[in-house]
């Protein structure tokens, strides 16, 4: 909550809500506001916050199809290489191109590989993992995992105005608004 | 003719009056206090039954599988059973997950992260034993496809190969969801810790998690996602396991029930599972109000669903045996029955498709202390069916000549039992280290959660009455 | 060698020792000295180059890291020896006074696989388990390594040079006791020992010899005179007791199941079969060939035959002595219809009896033999030149009462092993201690050698120079293969040193007595029987014979037979440890026994309904390896046996094998089941009364298999002869079951098609191999095969093999490639039986294969399903999904332990095949159709011919090239006139489990009866 | 709240990400090459009792291979020269070598020279030297150039793999017949000959497992 350390630059502006309401109350207003470099956050995902922040569909949903055809097809291609092509034995008489037998493999990596997008996909569209983040600087912010809802003005927002954004903070409401300095 | 139908409110999800910082510190005060005497001595146990397992490899590899009761016409035995049991009880976990999470069951938070904890070392147990049951154990590496000086490839013909990449698939996204669904908990941890080194950890677990919603955005989405990648996956994981038996020809084993057959079996004995520990679990952590009896019910209700199925399945077995006259199949059958197995036959019939009977009782079914007799005897079981599965079918096919008596030898009880000593291990440290109750998915389900339970003038919190529905008098 | 120190260098480890050791080598330039014509001589020089041969394709295990390996060529290379190309010399093995003439492989220097000489008439090519188990007898490391002078180690010369002495007396009172042998030179020597010591006395000891049937010639004719069938000219067999397919009952067993298997053989509608009709206690694999069997208490079979000589005296003459003659079993039914049987057949029918029966029942089976004609077509008689008066059970307890009366100041004992084989109340043990000196030549330090004074270690027969005769008295070569692994002499050469003082050589003793055989020239006569391993044309001379005029006053008193109610024991030497002589040799030990299937011991067999009135179930356990254990007393003898219900025996009759129960032999032969000869007695060694009584304990006992009925399933199928001529295509998947295969597309058999095609329709397109590949397929004629094992063992010598062990055998964990597996069929108490050998049936479809997570296990080019080991990692899902359990893993390593336990494992190794990998711990394995036999015919086929087609009957498997009965045919089935596919075409032609439709290239045909209307 | 973390560990992530890429790609790389036959194999070149030249007799007095390895034709084995062999000529020339006196001992002596094998097939590995030389697989082709080895060494990797490459294109390594024992033989059309080859000897290497192991 201090303000002092003006060595630093500044990060952005935080401010608490009571509840989940306030939460999509406050982050429809900022929005309104015409602020794009803004984030709420919650101990859990709000149902109708991605309205009130007009938040883009996932890409998600592209990564993991990607992943998937490339298991499909790697997997399919992989199996033919071994069975059929570089080595081909027969196998209890049965024709090379067992394809039957190939599904379960085929099935399991195609799984396995949209499972990797998914995961990995995600924490790289969140930009995760990252330790250090100057919101861990406030006290405060833990209550973020624990009860606490926050919303957050960043200072790259090309309208951010510190106190411009104080007083739309204080007006919709907010508590506990504190200024966040990137203490590098 | 009119019928009336009566409204039952779904009971809450959360017993007692809590907010969510008292849910919070219910869940993560477990594993911030110090570190009771008791689990002490429960990981001392598993630790000595872990140490049984790590001996009996040991010997195993020294030795060879012949320490074990193998012998001619029974080349699986007991590795086989306990994996495909340890397997089977894997279902539960991604099930709850995934399954219920696609049916938008609520209910599920309250057990989903134990359950999938349980799923994880449960299959970590049964990962064990196909890779120890080779007689070659220094080159089972070639059942992965690499490159080698050989120019030999894996036989993709193999259900055996299939196992590999199913079960090794199924350990990788089960432990993938599972940390996924942690990383919020890492989070709430690493803000409430006072250790510094507890910080670092549950820090780094955390992974920098801030609860932003642009990150729950995708979060929820990736969730989704996984949820529906791992409900086929699952049922594929049981099915594959079935193949390693329909695939063959032995009779017995040769039968397109099997994956069905297995997969409603692998739940059954998952439930039970889930249920005996968790009914030890809520007992001891206090955690009653989370882990109610509304919860054991719905659990309850599930195993006397599969365990009927599983009974089907017997019966249906024999049917087919019959209804397909193939002298072997029917042999076998009736040898299960009244052959030299009949003893294991009986104990699967009484413990799989009888004692979930009871269940029929809704007051049985709310007894905490018999649900968890149920659940063990449920799991005793499973294990003699995929012991009568395996060595029955093997012990007595085609050639008359070649039938043997399968038994047990001292090693295969050991390594057997020493599994439990890995999966309690595993087990005691999760619940030592790790929110056992997935905080953030139950803070969002509980109704403080929902936007419109709150006052849209004030703010404050109030919850809205249920609107019964008038009851439709016209229709049937 | 006498001037050798014997314990510098008494064996030695390895090839390349025994190629540097340099004492060796001396012994060996010495026995070859400088002459000239003699090192020409290939065969003589053989012995000598070939241990000195480069030992580069010793078999090892598997690859370690990055051992140095050695190579080791010759010095000087012997001319026309290829390394890496096996040789074959003939020899013969001496067997209960007969010899069979052999065929040895030997890889650079050491013998490696045992297979029958073609030329040789006892064995036309064929074996039995005692000869293909002699390769492992050789190779046995507990075998004594020295001679010991009261049990401490001496050196031959030692013996040499107190035999000179002690013998130098003449006069000494000296009893030779040997055990049957047919060699000249044994006899020229034995009749140099007469006039060399006039008072010395020689007798023959064979615990279960053929004294019998020679006493019975002698009782009807008046001469001792060999009899000796001629299965193939009989229409009509009757045995009475008498198991001449066993070799442990007959003396040449393998020419008696050639012939009369011969006589069997069925290939159309219009072959004609013999009848066999078999009265016996036990159940023997003889009885299970027959078409009729009877089974009787042994004491009932004596009766049997006189009331069957009674009633043929009514309608043929020369059986005055039984005219009138009646007695209990007068009135069996077999009686009349026998005799119908023989009167219908007479002169071409055969009556035996076993060599356990009196002789007064031979010599009453050689009256009938005559009175009916049979003499000079199915059986004839022989005089036997080296077959003396003294040899007998009863000449040998003469002896042993001289002995024990102490007059005799000198016992020689020659191979033979009293101490542990003669009847108990001889006291053989107490009797030697009335002698001063005592000298045993065996290969064993045995129960006789602790007895005596000198022990002399004996050379192997494959070891050894030697000759002998074979049953029908062809002159047979008997050459060492290899120098004696442990220095041993021979039975002539030990002689040879008693008469002279001196260390004789094999060699120079019989080509002595080869000398006066021959005619022409010898060197090429000589040179001719080694190449032969036979002199031909010098069988015995047939004696003509006519009942001796006295023959009904020596018969008549004999004829009283008194039949008890109580339990009778019967007691036989073991089907595969004889008198107990083979008991260290773990093949043998391991082979299951053809009846019972057990392994590594011995039981007291018995009826169902014995075992009932005995207070034991009826029937064994399925889970469990625990039998009832009996108490059995007759005289003051008691010894205690595992109870074994053997169905089809007779009741209140209990059979007992004598050759167990040994005791510091070897570690193999150590402890492993029950000595019985306590229950012996002169009077009466084969059968006798006896209490019985249940334990209550129980001892665990090795059975590889553990269900013994067909349950109504079609592995195997039969018919009698009319139903065959009626129903050709009897043994087809429709006629068995009424209904055709499902899904089958008819297999079209007309001129081009392959005759693998047809069969069921299938959702895949199956393979086949390439045209420019023979498709390897295997038949098994189920008439011929009498189950006797030997391809078992066959198999065992030539594929590496391990021994597992009773422990093992009792986890079911036997590794035999090829198993027989037998079934009783019918009535409990009196069931028949079949035997069906179950090798790898190598499916084109194997169902193996498919299941093997790292393809270890798939198919070839030429249609054979291979087992890769070296791929292998031992899921054991290969043998799950095998229909047929032919599939074999090494739960241990196996051949690990039985390759390298004892001091000196190298000598066991050289037992191994060089073109077969020794499995190690944790892989499959299984029959390979002898793939080292086909891919080496097939690279010389090619170098020879350009074609990968071998012609037909170049590849022969090894369980192909041992059967007697010659059931087991293999070859390409690309070729329509090979033996195997003429065979398959055949219309008893069948394959197990065709619904499975896995197509297996090993087919059998069916069996066929040829019972008697009458008794049906 | 401080930071539990310092900034720089946001890099982290991504450095111990190309790390690991970094390292696995080694790791694979090594064992590919460090544990393949080609590395572990090839040059094995062990000191030999007599320190025998192959360049000199094989390559500068032209000896034929066959001369001394008599029985590669007819054999599994190529067969180690007896001592009879060496001394067929150094009875005559270099009687006092004393490189030679090993050999010379052994003619004397009657005890074999015991030679360092250097081409080791594990021992469920079959190879017949006649199935070979007879359709046309030259000496060369497996040993490398023996006539340049002053000593001998393992010239290819022996490995299952190298034998595939042989066994599944014959064409381009036969020669014909008459040529085994040349060294440097090579022709520029060695596919179109060994098209040829591959017909008229009727040559059809098998690739299944029971052709080698058994």
């Amino acid at each position: 909550m201090s303000t002092e350390s003006s060595n630093n630059e500044i990060y952005g502006i935080l401010a608490e809500v009571r509840n989940p309401k306030e939460l999509i109350d406050i982050a429809r207003t900022v929005n309104k506001n015409g602020y794009k470099k803004y984030d709420t956050f919650s101990p859990f995902p709000i149902h109708g916050i991605d309205k009130a922040m007009s938040l883009q569909k996932s890409k998600l949903g592209w990564i993991v199809l990607g992943h998937g055809l490339l298991g499909f097809a790697g997997a399919l291609a992989m199996i033919y290489f071994m069975m059929v092509y570089d080595y081909p034995l027969n196998i209890s008489g049965k024709s090379l191109m067992n394809i039957p037998a190939w599904i379960p493999v085929t099935f399991e990596l195609t799984i396995l590989l949209s499972a990797f997008g998914a995961v990995f996909g995600m924490f790289f569209l969140n930009g995760l993992p990252r330790l250090n983040h100057p919101l861990f600087t406030s006290d405060n912010f833990k209550k973020a995992t624990n009860d606490g809802f926050f919303i957050c003005i960043e200072a790259d927002d090309p309208q951010f105005e510190p106190d411009k954004v104080r007083n739309l903070l204080t007006e919709a409401g907010a508590t506990q608004i504190e200024e966040i300095r990137d203490d590098s | 003719m009119s019928k009336t139908y009566e409204y039952v409110p779904e009971p809450a999800l959360v017993k007692g009056n809590h907010d969510f910082s008292s849910i919070n510190s219910l869940i993560t005060d477990i594993n911030l206090r110090p570190t009771p005497k008791g689990w002490y001595i429960a990981f001392g146990l598993s630790n000595l039954l872990l140490f049984v397992l790590l001996f009996s490899i040991g010997y195993l590899i020294w030795e060879g599988t012949g320490i074990w009761g193998l012998n001619q016409p029974v080349g699986w035995g007991w590795a086989i059973i306990n994996f495909v049991w340890w397997v089977g009880i894997g279902h539960a976990g991604t099930l709850i997950s995934a399954i219920l999470f696609l049916f938008r069951q609520d209910w599920r938070t309250a057990i989903n992260r134990f359950a999938e904890a349980m799923t994880i070392f449960a299959v970590m147990c049964a990962g064990i034993f196909p890779a120890i049951h080779v007689g070659r154990i220094w080159v089972i590496y070639w059942v992965f496809p690499v490159p080698n000086s050989m120019a030999m490839w894996p036989n993709f013909n193999s259900p055996l190969l299939w196992d590999v990449f199913a079960v090794s698939t199924y350990f990788t996204v089960s432990l993938l969801f599972w940390y996924v669904g942690l990383v919020p908990d890492f989070a709430t941890l690493r803000d409430r810790i006072k250790s510094k080194m507890g910080k670092m950890i549950y820090g780094v677990a955390a992974l920098g998690w801030r609860g932003s919603n642009r990150h729950w955005w995708n979060y929820e989405k990736a969730y989704m996602i996984l949820a529906g990648l791992a409900t086929p996956l699952v049922l594929s994981v049981h099915t594959i396991v079935s193949f390693d038996f329909a695939v063959s020809i032995i009779p017995g084993w040769h039968t397109t029930i099997f994956p069905p057959y297995f997969v409603a079996g692998a739940v059954f004995s998952g439930f039970a599972m889930v249920l005996t520990l968790m009914i030890i679990c809520r007992k001891i952590y206090k955690l009653e109000d989370i882990m109610t009896v509304d919860h054991i019910e719905k659990m309850n209700l599930i195993i006397l669903v599969t365990g009927s199925m599983v009974g089907f399945a017997y019966l249906m077995e024999f049917f087919i045996a019959w209804y397909g006259q193939v002298e072997y199949e029917k042999a076998i059958f009736i040898l299960r029955a009244t052959g030299p197995y009949a003893w294991a036959y009986w104990i699967m019939i009484t413990c799989n498709v009888l004692s979930p009977q009871f269940f029929w009782s809704k007051k049985l079914r709310r007894n905490v202390a018999f649900t968890f007799f149920i659940s063990i005897v449920v799991n005793i079981g499973m294990w003699f069916e995929r012991f009568v599965i395996t060595v029955t079918s093997l012990s007595t096919d085609y050639l008359p000549s070649s039938w043997g008596y399968f038994s047990p030898t001292i090693w295969d009880v050991l390594t057997y039992v020493g599994t439990f000593g890995l999966f309690f291990t595993f087990f005691l440290l999760f619940l030592r280290f790790m929110p056992m109750v997935a905080v953030a998915e139950i803070k969002g389900a509980m109704p403080q959660a929902d936007p419109h339970n709150y006052d849209p003038e004030t703010g404050d919190y109030s919850p809205q009455e249920i609107e019964i529905p008038e009851p439709n008098k016209e229709s049937v | 060698m006498s001037d050798q120190k014997t314990n510098d260098t008494t064996y030695w480890k390895s090839l390349n020792e025994l190629a540097k050791n340099k004492e060796y080598k001396k012994y060996a330039e010495r026995e070859f000295p400088e002459d000239a014509s003699e090192l020409t001589d290939q065969v003589s020089r053989r012995s000598f180059l070939r241990v000195m041969g480069a030992s580069i394709a010793l078999a090892g295990f598997a690859s370690c890291r990055k051992p140095v390996q050695k190579i080791i060529p010759y010095s000087k290379q012997p001319e026309d020896q290829v390394i890496g190309i096996p040789d074959y010399y003939a020899t013969s093995m001496p067997f209960l006074g007969a010899v069979t003439g052999l065929l040895v492989e030997n890889n650079e220097g050491r013998p490696s696989k045992i297979e029958g000489n073609t030329e040789h008439p006892a064995s036309g090519g064929k074996t039995n388990i005692y000869h293909q188990a002699a390769m492992l007898g050789m190779y046995d490391p507990d075998r004594s390594r020295s001679p010991r002078n009261n049990g401490e180690q001496a050196s031959y010369s030692d013996f040499a040079s107190f035999a000179s002495s002690h013998f130098e007396d003449v006069n000494r009172n000296i009893l030779f006791i040997s055990e049957a042998n047919s060699s000249p030179t044994l006899q020229r020597l034995k009749e140099s020992t007469g006039e060399q010591f006039p008072n010395s006395r020689w007798v023959t000891f064979e615990p279960f010899g053929d004294d019998n049937r020679l006493e019975g010639a002698n009782m009807a004719f008046g001469q001792r005179l060999r009899a000796i069938p001629h299965f193939d000219n009989a229409d009509v067999i009757v045995s009475f007791d008498d198991d001449f397919m066993t070799p442990s009952e007959h003396a040449n067993s393998v020419e008696n199941s050639r012939r009369l298997t011969a006589a069997r053989k069925v290939r159309s509608t219009d072959d004609s079969m013999n009848r066999i009709y078999m009265a016996e206690s036990g159940f023997s694999i003889t009885g299970g060939f027959a078409d009729h069997r009877l089974r009787l208490k042994t004491s009932e079979i004596e009766a049997l035959v006189f009331a069957l000589a009674g009633r043929l005296a009514e309608d043929v003459s020369g059986l005055s002595a039984f005219s009138g003659y009646r007695n209990d079993l007068t009135g069996h039914a077999w009686v009349e219809t026998l005799a119908q049987e023989l009167l219908d057949n007479s002169e071409n029918s055969l009556l035996s009896a076993g060599q356990h029966h009196k002789p007064s029942v031979h010599a009453a089976i050689a009256a009938m033999n005559s009175a009916l004609g049979n003499i000079g077509n199915t059986v004839t008689f022989h005089d036997l030149p080296h077959q003396g008066n003294e040899s007998s059970i009863t000449a040998f307890a003469d002896a042993i009462n001289q002995v024990q009366a102490g007059n005799y100041d000198t016992v020689v004992i020659i191979g033979t092993n009293p101490a542990f084989t003669a009847p108990a109340d001889l006291r053989f043990s107490d009797a030697l201690t009335n002698v001063e000196t005592k000298i045993h030549l065996s290969e064993y330090v045995n129960e006789t050698s602790a007895l005596c004074d000198w022990h002399v270690n004996r050379a192997h027969f494959l070891e050894a120079w030697g000759d002998g005769r074979s049953y029908s008295g062809e002159l047979s070569i008997i050459q060492p293969q290899i120098q004696p692994l442990f220095d041993g002499v021979s039975e002539i050469e030990f002689l040879h040193t008693i008469l002279t003082g001196d260390s004789g050589s094999g060699y120079d003793l019989v080509q002595e007595t080869w000398d006066d055989v021959f005619t022409g020239d010898f060197n090429n006569l000589w040179e001719q029987v080694l190449h032969d391993g036979i002199f031909a044309e010098s069988g015995f001379e047939e004696t003509n014979v006519s009942l001796s005029g006295n023959f009904g006053d020596e018969i008549s008193p004999l004829l009283e037979t008194s039949i008890t109610d109580g339990i009778e024991i019967t007691i036989k030497p073991d089907p595969r440890l004889f008198d107990g002589r083979f008991a260290n040799n773990s093949w043998l030990q391991e082979l299951p026994d053809p009846m019972t299937k057990i392994t590594w011991d011995n039981v007291a067999l018995m009826s169902p309904a014995t075992a009932e009135s005995l207070g034991l179930p009826r029937e064994r356990s399925f889970s469990s390896n625990d039998v009832p254990v009996v108490r059995i007393s007759a005289g003051d003898e008691t010894i205690e046996i595992a109870a074994w219900v053997q169905p089809g025996h007779a009741d209140n009759a209990i059979t007992l094998y004598a050759g167990y129960g040994r005791e510091n032999i070897g570690r193999v032969a150590d402890g492993v089941g029950v000595n019985i000869y306590p229950l012996r007695t002169s009077n009466a060694p084969y059968y006798r009364p006896a209490d019985v009584e249940a334990t209550g304990q129980t001892y665990e006992v090795a059975c590889v298999q553990d269900h013994h009925n067909l349950e109504g399933r079609d592995m195997v199928r039969a018919a009698t002869l009319d139903e065959y001529r009626e129903n050709p295509n009897f043994s087809s998947y429709e006629s068995v079951h009424g209904y055709e295969v499902p899904g089958i597309k008819e297999a079209e058999l007309d001129g081009d098609d392959n005759l693998a095609e047809g069969g069921p329709i299938s959702l895949f397109d199956e393979k086949y191999g390439p045209d420019y590949q023979p498709q390897w397929g295997m038949s098994i004629d189920l008439n011929d095969c009498f189950g006797c094992g030997v391809c078992t063992i066959a198999c065992q010598a030539e594929n590496n093999i391990p021994v597992v062990g009773k422990r093992e055998v009792k986890r079911r964990r036997i590794m035999h490639w090829i198993r027989t597996d037998r079934y009783y069929e019918g009535d409990e108490d009196n069931p028949g039986v079949y035997h069906q050998p179950v090798p790898c049936m190598h499916c084109e479809l194997a169902p193996c294969e498919q299941v093997c997570p790292v393809a270890a296990t798939v198919h070839s080019e030429d249609g054979m399903n291979q087992m890769t080991y070296n791929r292998c990692i031992g899921t054991r899902y290969c043998a799950n999904n095998c229909p047929f359990k032919v599939r074999r893993f090494n739960f241990f390593n196996y051949t690990k332990e039985y390759l390298t336990t004892g001091d000196d494992p190298e000598i066991i190794q050289m037992a191994m095949n060089p073109e077969v990998t020794i499995r190690f711990r944790g892989v499959m394995e299984k029959c390979s159709y002898c793939v080292q036999r086909v891919n080496r015919a097939k690279i010389d086929s090619r170098k020879e011919t350009g074609s990968r087609k071998p012609a037909d009957g170049t590849v022969q498997t090894a369980c192909q090239q041992a059967c007697p009965a010659d059931a087991i045919q293999f070859g390409d089935l690309t070729d329509r006139e090979s033996v195997v596919s003429q065979t398959k075409m055949n219309e008893r032609n069948y394959v197990m489990l065709e619904e499975l439709n896995v197509r297996p290239r090993t087919s059998y045909l069916a069996k066929i009866h040829n019972p008697n209307p009458e008794l049906t | 709240m401080a930071q539990i973390f310092p900034k720089w560990t946001n890099e982290a992530p991504r450095r111990i990400l190309i790390g690991t890429i970094i390292i696995l790609n080694a790791a694979v790389f090594g064992v590919w090459y460090f544990f393949s036959p080609e590395f572990t194999q090839v040059g094995y070149a062990p000191e030999q009792p007599v320190p025998f030249s192959h360049q000199l007799h094989a390559g500068q007095l032209g000896m034929d291979c066959q001369y001394c390895h008599t029985q590669v034709a007819e054999s599994k084995h190529a067969n180690i020269p007896a001592t009879q062999t060496c001394m067929n000529c150094h009875n005559q020339i270099q009687t006092d070598s004393e490189n030679l006196q090993p050999v010379r001992d052994s003619w004397e002596n009657d005890e074999p020279i015991e030679w360092v094998r250097v081409h080791m097939l594990p021992d469920y590995a079959y190879f017949n030297h006649s199935a070979h030389v007879n359709v046309g697989v030259g000496c060369e082709s497996c040993h490398g150039r023996i006539d340049r080895m002053e000593v001998v060494y393992q010239a290819e990797p022996l490995s299952m793999g190298w034998c595939l490459d042989c066994h599944r294109e014959p064409e381009k390594h036969v020669r014909p017949v008459d040529e085994v024992t040349t060294m440097g033989y090579e022709v520029e059309n060695q596919i179109e000959m060994g098209l040829e080859l591959v017909a008229k000897q009727n040559i059809n290497a098998p690739t299944y497992c029971q052709a080698c192991h058994y």
